[in-house]
């Protein structure tokens, strides 16, 4: 039995996003009016071998904290299912 | 418009949060002093960068003045943001070496990109068009996975922003020993090209003229990154985490090219880049160099969050920023240039002949302090020097051959401090511009033509802490020899260095010592083979939980080669002669 | 590379902004070089893709004008389906700075004139990702068509799987379009074109153009 | 009036994903057993000017379509909200 985990890791808010501003300018420059702020994140995703999403949820958190995000300047986010 | 004073903080909460920033009490009474009042919030955040040792090099510059700085071909020596060389055909070479030690070991790609960020900056300020990028590191115990990770943070981040740019990285010197477990070196050197008659400053000068912002926008990024530059890493250093600063390298390739686009025109009186403590530091240096006073208004800022203070605007350091000071009536002409390269364009204030900084912001006047103190009256200490005593001569015969010859050439040859740099520069692009003549690895210096000549530099980066920590002024010599030898190895002729002095805590006397007898070793060697400073930077503070890093003043050097078709690489031809000269 | 177009044709090129909406009169080639437009956020070329200078480009590709897409000017023509399939994060995962050899796979196109097939040359890689990617009927194709310009190979000439350093489909390093009108290729033929930088390996492409817009005029 | 949509971008089935294999890979020598297939994508976060939870879903859509997905490679899903 597996379960899937979503680890989605996006900067901190007030971090510097890049990314995120340099797509904001090229959405505006296609002709999309009415774009607020953009942000760009990453999203990984895991098969675990779990049965039990409490734990697996647990297990990708810490996933997430020792290798996925950069604590300093992103934040993450776990989804099971 | 108020023209109030500056609302000063309650005495006991100053004195407190004066220690907090890093002043110590004698410093802080030097405060009262000049100010004859306690300082409001932002004022004493403007004393405490200004007078931290990262901008004030309070404990290394009485030792810095007895480094050669002039020579026939020397156009700029220190104390600009970069040096300027003549390098023939009225065109000069600008260049620097910059530290982000202690970034880089909080956030390994960030802090090292952001460090090639900033040292690009320092040298188009100038009006020079980066043409190379070289570095410096020092790693902890290669076997630690926190070296590893270190490593490959450093080494993507200085690719990532280099590459991204468009500026070649051409060489570079890695070490590893565990005196630099907790505090990496990364040390960034960037090289560029400019007319000899066109070179820009940081000196204000013009009653009325305006002071113009340009770049990205303003976040809280970094605040007290100046200050925690200059304090030693605590075992809790994790927790003490600032916002890190992160590098938008597209935006610096766009501010490089706006930038120069507007220096071919004369409408830029003053141009300095917002390193640390950005808008603070930029604006007392211009402004004090020029002697004259500044105006800053806050809310004209280009703000990337809401609800900034003063404070924090004043000590953000968010990167790709940089303050001008342009011609009376140019205005309209440098905002067009900067629009169209999609940057952020503001006059913030302009300059007065008072003599002050005065910051004010939503109709408030948040400091008003006297230049003169803040910059070229800092505090400056000549701190205890002991030296380090000399290591007893060895004689060869008490060493023992415990491996056999070819055992120990193998052993060397697979140690990391000697083994094949290729996975680094294989991560580096190293040919960006069509210019590099000799690649890492293909000689003992980098080889980069002159665009439209024959002409190119040679340059390269060098130190040998090993030999610093055994006896700092043989240590000091050989770092600049080396660079000398280096340089020479190629056919091409060294004309000048750079220097980056990473060291430990200035307030030990063994460490002060090292400064100390590094520097005096330079110097005699720096003269003795005619070779100038012109520009260089100090990094104190490199321990943690009280163990120093080996004393490392990296070098980089640059000379100048006529026919970059004579520059000698170091792969043997078949059928050549293999001649040693020198003693050994 | 305004160097070796220089180098090749005896004149400079004309410079574009990206702002731009229309090509000089009498364009005969459109060459987009490479640079980390955009920083390659999102996806290397994706939003240079999107620039207005490249509606002027498409239509002049499409009136059968000669285009040259190198390192991030490839990924902007697959970016922008002017050439199929598109460039993958090295499958080493970092940035590759380094020499490689081409094999030339389709000899007699604009690009190419000068080599024989099968000739290999020395070029220089330096991309972060520059892994083609294209599905199995696509590469087919391609294949199948004689649209490879260029593979990965070694110095003998074996497209090898040590060559193919970033992991490409079949080794590809480079494709043309339909009409062998418009090539892109990851590698820089534009840094070997003087013997002071290493070799001039990389000047027959430039060469081929030159006989190739002399003879048809545009 | 802003809504918030999310556009998850993943590499399509049968796309190599190198990024996804690394970190696969690195989590095992974090010490983290049972991890099956690793997937990494890009997540981007936009504030639309929009009232109608359709037709932001729409415009997003559009976004994803031309700009924030590479279809040849990429899949994409919006989520609104
Ligand atoms: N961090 C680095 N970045 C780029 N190139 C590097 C780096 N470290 C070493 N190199 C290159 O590797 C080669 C060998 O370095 P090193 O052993 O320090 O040379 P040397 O002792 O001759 O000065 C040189 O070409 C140097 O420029």
């Amino acid at each position: 039995m597996t379960i899937r985990a979503r680890v989605t890791v996006m900067p901190k808010p007030g971090v510097l996003d890049p990314q995120g501003k340099a797509i904001g300018h090229a959405l505006a420059n296609l002709g999309f009016a009415g774009v607020g702020e953009v942000r760009a994140g990453k999203v990984i995703e895991l098969e675990l071998a779990e049965t039990d999403p409490a734990k697996a949820k647990a297990v990708a958190e810490e996933m997430a904290r020792r290798l996925l995000a950069n604590t300093v300047i992103e934040s993450y986010r776990v989804e099971i299912g | 418009m108020t023209t109030a004073a500056p609302q000063p903080l309650p005495a006991g909460r100053a004195r407190q949060l004066a220690a907090e920033f890093g002043l110590t009490p004698e410093e802080y009474d030097r405060v009262l002093a000049i100010l004859g009042r306690a300082p409001s919030l932002t004022e004493l955040g403007v004393f405490s960068v200004m007078w931290s040792e990262h901008c004030s090099y309070k404990s290394s510059k009485v030792w810095l003045r007895e480094l050669p700085t002039r020579a026939p071909w020397v156009i700029q020596g220190p104390g600009e943001n970069a040096g300027v060389i003549a390098i023939g055909d009225g065109l000069a070479a600008v260049f620097k070496m910059e530290s982000h030690n202690h970034p880089s070991f909080i956030e390994p790609y960030q802090g090292a990109a952001t460090g090639v960020g900033g040292i690009l900056r320092d040298v188009f300020t100038m009006g020079a068009r980066p043409v190379a990028n070289l570095n410096a590191l020092r790693f902890g115990d290669p076997k630690l996975p926190l070296t590893r990770r270190i490593l490959d943070g450093v080494v993507r981040g200085i690719g990532g922003y280099g590459n991204c740019v468009g500026v070649p990285t051409v060489g570079g010197e890695v070490n590893f020993h565990p005196a630099y477990n907790g505090n990496p070196l990364v040390n960034a050197m960037t090289v560029g090209i400019a007319r000899a008659d066109r070179i820009f400053t940081a000196r204000a000068t013009g009653v009325g003229n305006p002071v113009v912002y340009v770049g990205s926008r303003t976040g809280r990024d970094g605040i007290h990154g100046a200050t925690m530059a200059s304090a030693e890493f605590s075992a809790d250093a994790e927790e003490k985490r600032p916002t890190v600063q992160i590098g938008d390298p597209f935006t610096e390739k766009l501010l490089i090219e706006a930038c120069l686009e507007l220096m071919a025109t004369d409408a830029i009186v003053a141009i300095q880049d917002m390193g640390a403590a950005g808008l603070t530091s930029s604006s007392v240096e211009m402004a004090g160099k020029g002697g004259m006073g500044i105006e800053l208004d806050l809310d004209a800022v280009p703000q990337r969050e809401e609800g900034m203070s003063a404070y924090e605007m004043m000590l953000s350091e968010s990167q790709e920023r940089m303050l001008m000071i342009l011609k009376p009536g140019r205005e309209a002409e440098a905002e067009a240039i900067f629009r169209k390269w999609e940057l952020d364009f503001a006059v913030i204030g302009r300059l007065t002949d008072t003599g002050r900084i005065v910051i004010r912001h939503k109709g408030v006047v948040e400091a008003d302090i006297p230049l003169a103190p803040l910059e070229s009256e800092a505090p400056l200490y000549r701190r205890p020097a002991a030296e380090t005593p000399k290591p007893p001569p060895l004689d060869p015969a008490s060493v023992p051959d415990p491996v056999g010859v070819a055992e120990a050439l193998r052993r060397l040859v697979g140690s990391p401090d000697l083994c094949s740099r290729r996975w680094i520069w294989d991560q580096y692009d190293s040919t960006v511009g069509g210019q590099t003549v000799r690649r890492p690895g293909a000689a003992d210096a980098a080889i980069v033509k002159i665009e439209g000549l024959r002409r190119a530099l040679a340059l390269t980066t060098d130190c040998t802490p090993r030999y610093c920590a055994a006896d700092p002024e043989e240590g000091g010599k050989q770092a600049v020899a080396e660079a000398w030898r280096n340089i020479t190895a190629t056919g091409a002729t060294p004309l000048a260095i750079t220097d980056n002095m990473n060291f430990g805590n200035p307030e030990k006397p063994e460490i002060m010592g090292q400064f100390a007898g590094c520097i005096r070793g330079m110097a005699a060697a720096c003269r003795a083979l005619d070779f100038p400073v012109v520009s260089g930077n100090v990094s104190l503070y490199n321990e943690t939980v009280g163990r120093a890093i080996l004393p490392t003043p990296a070098i980089g050097g640059v000379g100048v080669i006529e026919d970059a078709a004579r520059a000698v690489g170091l792969a043997l031809v078949p059928g050549c002669e293999l001649v040693l000269v020198g003693e050994t | 590379m305004a160097i070796a177009l220089e180098r090749a044709a005896g004149r400079p090129p004309a410079m574009l902004f990206h702002r731009e909406t229309e090509l000089p009169r009498g364009t005969d080639l459109v060459v987009l070089a490479g640079g980390f437009s955009y920083g390659d956020y999102l996806r290397c070329g994706a939003i240079a893709a999107h620039s207005p200078i490249m509606r002027a480009v498409r239509e002049f590709a499409a009136r059968g004008g000669h285009v040259l897409g190198v390192c991030n000017g490839f990924q902007i023509l697959c970016e922008a389906q002017m050439l199929p399939g598109a460039l993958l994060r090295n499958a080493s995962l970092r940035f590759l700075s380094m020499d490689c050899h081409l094999r030339v796979e389709r000899a007699g196109t604009p690009f190419t004139g000068r080599w024989q097939k099968g000739a290999v040359f020395r070029s220089v890689m330096a991309h972060g990702d520059g892994n083609y990617f294209a599905d199995a009927a696509t590469l087919d194709r391609l294949e199948g068509e004689g649209l490879v310009a260029f593979r990965y190979c070694d110095a003998r000439g074996e497209a090898t799987a040590e060559a193919n350093l970033n992991g490409s489909a079949r080794n590809i390093a480079g494709i043309l379009s339909p009409n062998l009108r418009v090539l892109g290729l990851m590698p820089h033929p534009e840094d070997y074109v003087d013997p002071l930088m290493g070799g001039t390996d990389g000047l027959p492409l430039f060469e081929s153009l030159v006989d190739a817009l002399a003879a048809a005029p545009a």
